[in-house]
């Protein structure tokens, strides 16, 4: 995983299999840079995400919650299709836009 | 097609969510199943056996027994059974955004599953365990859409 | 570093000799082995198992039971058993070119199980069945030769 | 697998995996192509091979054994180095030249 700051845009490179026992480690460093950068706007990248189960919807909306705080967005952007099916059955483009991989 | 058979017992470990689904994964294989396929199967596997992480033992490490069958007509049958807590009410677990998992879960294990597989079946005893089992198709590549 | 273990059983069915080989490759995984580690910890492991499908069940279908354990110091300990035909004399089977497999078995099994692992150990009662335990240290990459 | 026959040298081409699940199949497609072609010259191709256990050992055994009623020669070539591992601790040396894959 790679956190980019430019300005009031932190760019999150995710990367790997988000399952729970992954997701832990993702939230944490998500976390700290959102509370030390303060965003106007969060990208998700899910280039290199090689799986995601609903832990990693949790990871979302957990973010998409923390985000609201200061009324910040929220984008997920180069979803794999398996991953980009997922967010649509959780409904998560009510919360972000979603963006499929090209 | 002959029909095959696996089980495994794992320790409720979250860094096993990983290997059971790739055992699972690699045991299906045999069917010749589409990436998507094999993806939704990771998947639901995943989703069943975290469930066994968090919600079956919470505060402790137990045994989570998994098992796979082929079936007749390329069809596999997974089940994931714990000895665990057990749920209450299956029913009302198994709508959307249900969860007793706080705020870092979606409640949407259940329907991930439910989405993924062709039938899903969840049998429970509080203080005694769940087993859930999945059932999947995998059709031939070239009828495949 | 916790410890971590499975157990998983499969009928002796030549087809699940590459899911067992990629199963406990998959559990190894855990340590973070080399690429070469990992090839041989397949190879011994495809070794085994096709003893068990060939020579301890020579006609009929068993079970094959293989459990992987991480103990402490970054060691796997692997077991292949089966409840088959068994070893009269084992010290002469694990002699290299040994066989009694006939013409395209080569009769080196055991000399590439034990050429790659750091331990083996055979256990075997005719008529009772056969236990191979095979044991690895998963060098820390940095210290690796 | 693949089996290319100029003049009097047959080449086969291996790939994928080499165990004694698959070894059956491989040894009944390159014993037809012998007994059909007659070779002076047997080449093993081992580039796309991708695991092998001592049922490769047997396979290549096996192949010499009938290539000597003819008196004809085999090589194999390109061999990934953890399969010219086997091959040397099987000696299979002694029976035919083994080549590094480069
Ligand atoms: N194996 C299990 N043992 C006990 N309770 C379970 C088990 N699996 C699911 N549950 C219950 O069902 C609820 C819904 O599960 P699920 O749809 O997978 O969502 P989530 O895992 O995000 O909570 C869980 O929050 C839990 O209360
Ligand atoms: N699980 C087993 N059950 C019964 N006999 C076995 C078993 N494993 C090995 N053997 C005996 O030991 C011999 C040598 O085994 P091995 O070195 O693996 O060579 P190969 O499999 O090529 O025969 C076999 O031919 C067989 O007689």
């Amino acid at each position: 995983m790679n956190i980019k700051t430019t300005g009031e845009v932190i760019t999150v490179y995710l990367s790997g299999e988000i399952d729970h026992h992954l997701a832990k480690g993702m939230r944490e460093e998500i976390d700290k840079a959102i509370e030390y950068g303060m965003p106007s706007l969060l990208i998700l990248d899910f280039s290199d995400v090689t799986f995601m189960d609903s832990s990693g919807i949790g990871l979302v909306m957990g973010r998409y919650r923390l985000l609201q705080k200061t009324g910040a967005t929220l984008n997920l952007v180069n979803l794999p299709e398996n991953i980009f099916k997922i967010m649509k059955l959780a409904g998560i483009e009510r919360l972000a836009s979603l963006e499929k991989r090209s | 097609m002959q029909t095959n058979k696996f089980s495994l017992t794992i320790p409720s470990k979250s860094s096993n969510e990983s290997f059971a689904r790739v055992t699972v994964a690699a045991f299906v294989t045999q069917l010749d199943p589409t990436v998507e396929e094999i993806s939704d199967i990771k998947t639901s596997v995943s989703e069943a056996v975290t469930n066994c992480n968090i919600h079956a033992y919470p505060d402790s490490i137990g045994k989570v027994y998994i098992s796979g069958e082929i079936l007749e007509d390329k069809t596999v049958r997974i089940k994931i059974r714990d000895r665990g807590r057990g749920i209450e009410d299956v029913k009302k677990a198994m709508e959307p955004l249900y969860t007793t998992g706080g705020e870092e879960r979606a409640g949407l294990g259940f329907a991930v599953m439910e989405s993924m597989m062709d039938k899903i079946k969840v049998t429970s005893k509080p203080g005694k365990g769940t087993t859930i089992t999945l059932i999947k198709k995998i059709n031939d590549k070239e009828n495949a859409k």
